[in-house]
């Protein structure tokens, strides 16, 4: 284990700007992936379900 | 002033719902800038050399591009005859069509430009001085450019009789906005360039729509 | 009528529903193992220091990339050449996780180029060719998505997949020799011999990248094939079902 | 309240037609008729001020066209035979627009009604670059339900690619124009039932 | 046999006539490469350098300028369908419309380009260089982005999502063509660089009419 | 000849009609019939084989027509509401160049010939693109003239925007076209006046 402490973690050698910022990014942006594809399924769900609906009528 | 409102309102949905003008003129301009490392090669020291002149250039083609289909799609599909009947005089609607090219073809070259910069590893400060001239001169074009594309409306080759006619107006805004960078770089004062292109795009707010106007009613006779 | 196509959606709509949890729970699982032996058990790099540890997250991202590509340009073929409308559906539903690890590929490798190169961006052959992968990726992403009539979308959208995969080498190679060509050693990797934990743990996280795929893009496909078969029985079944609770 | 003296019309090298005059007052229905290519779009054109003719002239009201464009262009309406449609835009964005255009603002829920009066409640939502052909030209006449107050409407072949249903609407809505003290001048190839005896101008008669 | 020719005939016809797909793209050439020095500025050696790259980049945008009409207007008119209805196999007419598209905008290209040679101050030897790589490599220019202007026919924003969907597939014969003639300066063999551009035209010739002709028959149903 | 079995037609979200059966018998004149935008376009659009049904199948002569597309487009003349003309060429140009196309070349003079035979003599030398809208349409339909010999027409309201004339004539056009044992599916939504039986199909029963 290289690490001593959190802040030493957080600092990676001076570099923790380069490292969470991928990390970061990538984090978020799958977030984001995972987010986006809920609302569609719900989204199309509902969509899909309201044109079945006129189209009974 | 209503009619102003809706015209801006209509073109700049157009813009966005098409994606076409918006996007052809980015797209463009982001093409043209970022082919040049593969043409070119890749070596830094020449592309910080080139990178303002390129930008330059690249948002000037990005601007002619776009202006054949500022009028053509309207003229088309009879909606620029419609236009010509409002009881509303000409050069409002003309101006809101001018200023909706305007922000979905220059304004984007404007704000992309700091990638650009990045792109080609340009100081900060001569990015800066870009932003400038870029956001001082794109409304030379779209002003000038609109001219140009009313009086080639409906004509064989309008393209490139649009190119020929916009061309000669073009290069000083060209050699303003790129010499201001290099002015930049080379430690003078930028104010000559920059107050000559807001001075030019000034003048031509006040006279291009005028111009616009007439080229427009010739069109539809 | 073929059965074939007709059965094949229905019958995979239900098992990619099974399938998801499964791929979810072993991205995470492959996610926490591999972090833990980049950050925790690999040693620092003795070159660059701390900031290699970008390897685990960028490499298996590029990997990832590429990758989906070709399964892409795959199933487009198999559409093309089969008619089977569940490739297209697949196809599709890839190309947004492609682009995303695209994305962070270039985005990770920017991150990482500052430090080691001096520069976020360098036009060098792997650099270019990556931002290029991204451009095919929205290029087909933008063309499906700008076509209305699905089954136009379909096809073209295989026609552009597979044009660009006959492309992805040739772009490869070219801006390869290109920038041999023309610059001198401005870009060089330091290619130490590598750390079995730093193998494991890069490894491991191209798994998590993998299965994360996996997930995604099953749950991607199940969204396209009812969207699109919902004039069939089946699918008309499962939208009364769920579509009143959502 | 228009009338036309020695109106010609040149184009190219041919002289479509010449000495050509007419006047129409309110409540009339003016039908210009003539074989293909004889110059009724032309003389519409003509009529409307959005070209001006080789020689003679048009006057609203007793002036000239020309010294009184925005008072005549507010008081009338021209409809070309091309829908002066966007093709990205639906059915009530370009109906707007058209309005907003002519300086007589319409509001969204007004544009929605006139064309679901006019048969396309089904596709307001579609961009217009879908519709049939028919459903593009109703677009361009739903226009009319809006602008009753305008006392003069010039039409340059409305019917055409209309259905039967659609026909007898827009005849109607003619006939009501006519009765309310508006005037129409317009063209067709096709016979229309109107109640409002229809007067008959043929610049065949004109040509040279 | 005698559709190729007659789509051959019409379309090189209406090239001349007007709506010239022919001098658009000639005068975007020339513009792009003349409006360089304006700039970056008149350095001889600079310019030296940068002429290749720059040539080659003219070319690609004029190229990708001209896509968006190839099928445009046939498309509009009902002339496509025609085309789509004739009992000849589509992809001999398809095959004649690249060939007189190439023939408008790309020949031009090759053969103007020693004038520009001329502006750079290029060696005659890396002119000629510079014209056999436009030879061979703008008919893959002009194959590959028919397929793209087949696939974005009709929709919103062709213009830039044809960009955005060939840019990637042009880069590579970018890099080839420019690098043949840094190659020749360099001194080095640039037998590679032609053969593979020439390879590349005759595999796109191979393939390209088909994947064009199926993305026509799409945008028409 | 032509026969479509359970024909179902999708556009976006709508279906159009479904279950869609129809024939035709050399010597028969079949107008399809229905309000504006209820797939007639589209209904001839997929007889002709230039977009594929949701559902059903078309067949030229006992066989699918994807299977036969060479002949049955060697057989079959489709002419659409949109004329097929380029804006620079002229009349003897476009209709030649339409031929050539349907792999029925045309000479020069008989190109002009059947232009001169529709009305178009003094329009010959000018760009299509100054053409009135009738005459426009006039080009597209003198091709009938030169495809006498293919067994099915389809088209699509062709006697819009003709005048009185031009509309009897081609009438009488169609007319000898069934006589001779042609077939001819049309759509119009004006009345017109045929020697042959015409029967009808209405779009409108097969909707959902
Ligand atoms: C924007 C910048 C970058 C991009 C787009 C990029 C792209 C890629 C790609 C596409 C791969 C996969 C290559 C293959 O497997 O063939 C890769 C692998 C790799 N990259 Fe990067 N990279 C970037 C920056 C960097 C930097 C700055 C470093 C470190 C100094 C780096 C180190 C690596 C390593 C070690 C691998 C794995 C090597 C291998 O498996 O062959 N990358 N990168
Ligand atoms: N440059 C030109 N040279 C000669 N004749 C021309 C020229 N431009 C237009 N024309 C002729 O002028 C006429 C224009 O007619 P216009 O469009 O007004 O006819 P129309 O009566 O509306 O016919 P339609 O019933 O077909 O709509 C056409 O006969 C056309 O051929
Ligand atoms: N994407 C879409 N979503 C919903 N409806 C659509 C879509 N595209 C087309 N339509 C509808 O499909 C129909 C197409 O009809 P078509 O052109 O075949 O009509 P038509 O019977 O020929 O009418 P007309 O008499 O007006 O020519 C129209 O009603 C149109 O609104
Ligand atoms: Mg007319
Ligand atoms: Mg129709």
């Amino acid at each position: 284990m290289s690490w001593n402490s959190l802040s030493d973690f957080l600092a990676m050698g001076g570099r923790g700007f380069f490292v969470w910022g991928s990390y970061g990014a990538a984090f978020i942006l799958i977030v984001a992936e995972l987010w986006l594809l809920r609302v569609r399924r719900r989204q199309s769900l509902q969509r899909l379900y309201q044109l079945q609906q006129i189209e009974k009528d | 002033m209503n009619i102003f409102l809706a015209v801006l309102r209509r073109d700049l949905l157009l813009a966005w719902r098409g994606r076409s003008d918006l996007l052809v003129a980015l797209a463009f301009f982001l093409i043209v800038a970022s082919l040049f490392p593969f043409g070119v090669g890749a070596d830094p020291v020449q592309l910080r050399a080139i990178g303002p002149g390129v930008v330059w250039v690249a948002a000037l083609l990005a601007s002619l591009l776009a202006l054949p289909r500022l009028f053509a799609q309207d003229h088309d599909s009879g909606v620029l005859e419609q236009l010509l009947l409002s009881p509303e005089p000409a050069v409002i609607w003309v101006s809101a069509k001018i200023l909706a090219h305007w922000i979905a073809t220059g304004l984007p070259l404007v704000l992309i430009a700091p990638l650009l910069g990045l792109m080609y590893r340009l100081e900060p400060g001569a990015t800066q001085v870009l932003i400038a001239s870029l956001a001082l001169g794109t409304p030379i074009l779209s002003l000038i450019g609109a001219i140009g594309a009313a009086l080639t409306l409906g004509l064989r080759g309008a393209g490139s009789l649009l190119a020929l006619l916009v061309l000669p107006l073009f290069v000083p805004v060209l050699v303003f906005g790129a010499g201001a960078v290099d002015a930049w770089a080379g430690g003078m004062s930028i104010a000559p360039h920059l107050s000559l292109l807001g001075g030019g795009s000034l003048a031509a707010l006040a006279l291009a729509p005028f111009a616009c106007a007439a080229a427009l009613r010739l069109a539809c006779e | 009528m073929n059965i074939f196509r007709f059965s094949s959606p229905q019958t995979f709509y239900p098992l990619a529903g099974k399938l998801i949890p499964v791929f979810g729970t072993l991205a995470v699982l492959c996610t926490i193992i591999g972090l833990y032996l980049g950050f925790f058990v690999a040693p620092t790099d003795a070159v660059q220091g701390e900031v290699y540890r970008i390897i685990y997250l960028h490499v298996a991202a590029a990997w990832m990339s590429m990758f989906i590509y070709l399964v892409m340009a795959f199933w487009s073929a198999i559409g093309l050449g089969l008619g089977t409308r569940l490739s297209f559906y697949m196809t599709q539903a890839l190309a947004p996780t492609g682009a995303l690890f695209c994305f962070i590929a270039l985005w990770s490798g920017a991150l990482w180029g500052r430090p080691t190169w001096g520069a976020y961006w360098v036009w060098d052959a792997r650099l270019t060719s990556q931002l290029l992968l991204l451009f095919l990726y929205f290029g087909f992403i933008a063309l499906t998505r700008s076509i209305e009539d699905p089954r136009r979308a379909d096809k073209a959208g295989a026609i552009i997949a597979l044009v660009g995969a006959v492309n992805v080498p040739i772009i490869h190679f070219s801006v390869k020799w290109w920038s041999t060509l023309h610059q001198g050693a401005s870009v060089s990797m330091t290619k130490s011999s590598m750390e079995s934990s730093m193998l494991w743990g890069m490894l491991i996280m191209a798994f998590a990248a993998w299965f994360y795929s996996l997930a995604v893009t099953l749950a991607r496909a199940r969204c396209i094939i009812l969207e699109r078969e919902r004039h069939t029985d089946w699918a008309a079944a499962e939208i009364a079902a769920k579509g009143a609770k959502a | 309240m228009l009338e036309a003296h020695h109106l010609a019309c040149q184009r190219g090298d041919r002289l479509l037609f010449h000495r050509l005059a007419l006047a129409v007052k309110p409540g009339e229905l003016l039908r210009i008729a003539g074989a293909n290519g004889m110059g009724k779009t032309s003389l519409l054109r003509l009529l409307a001020g959005l070209s001006s003719p080789a020689a003679g002239s048009v006057s609203w009201h007793g002036d000239y066209i020309q010294h009184q464009r925005e008072s005549f262009h507010a008081a009338m309406l021209y409809l070309g035979h091309a829908p002066a449609l966007n093709d990205l835009l639906t059915p009530a964005e370009n109906l707007r627009f058209a309005c907003a255009v002519a300086a007589t603002p319409a509001s969204p829920a007004t544009c929605s009604e006139a064309l679901t009066r006019i048969g396309l409640q089904r596709q307001l939502p579609l961009p217009c670059k879908v519709l049939s052909q028919g459903q593009r030209r109703r677009v361009g006449l739903a226009r009319l339900f809006l602008e009753t107050q305008r006392p003069l409407w010039i039409l340059d072949e409305p019917f055409t690619a209309l259905d039967a249903a659609a026909v007898s609407d827009l005849a109607a809505t003619l006939d009501a124009h006519c009765a309310s003290g508006g005037a129409v001048i317009f063209t067709s190839h096709q016979d229309v039932a109107l109640r409002t005896p229809e007067r008959l101008l043929d610049v065949e008669a004109f040509a040279k």
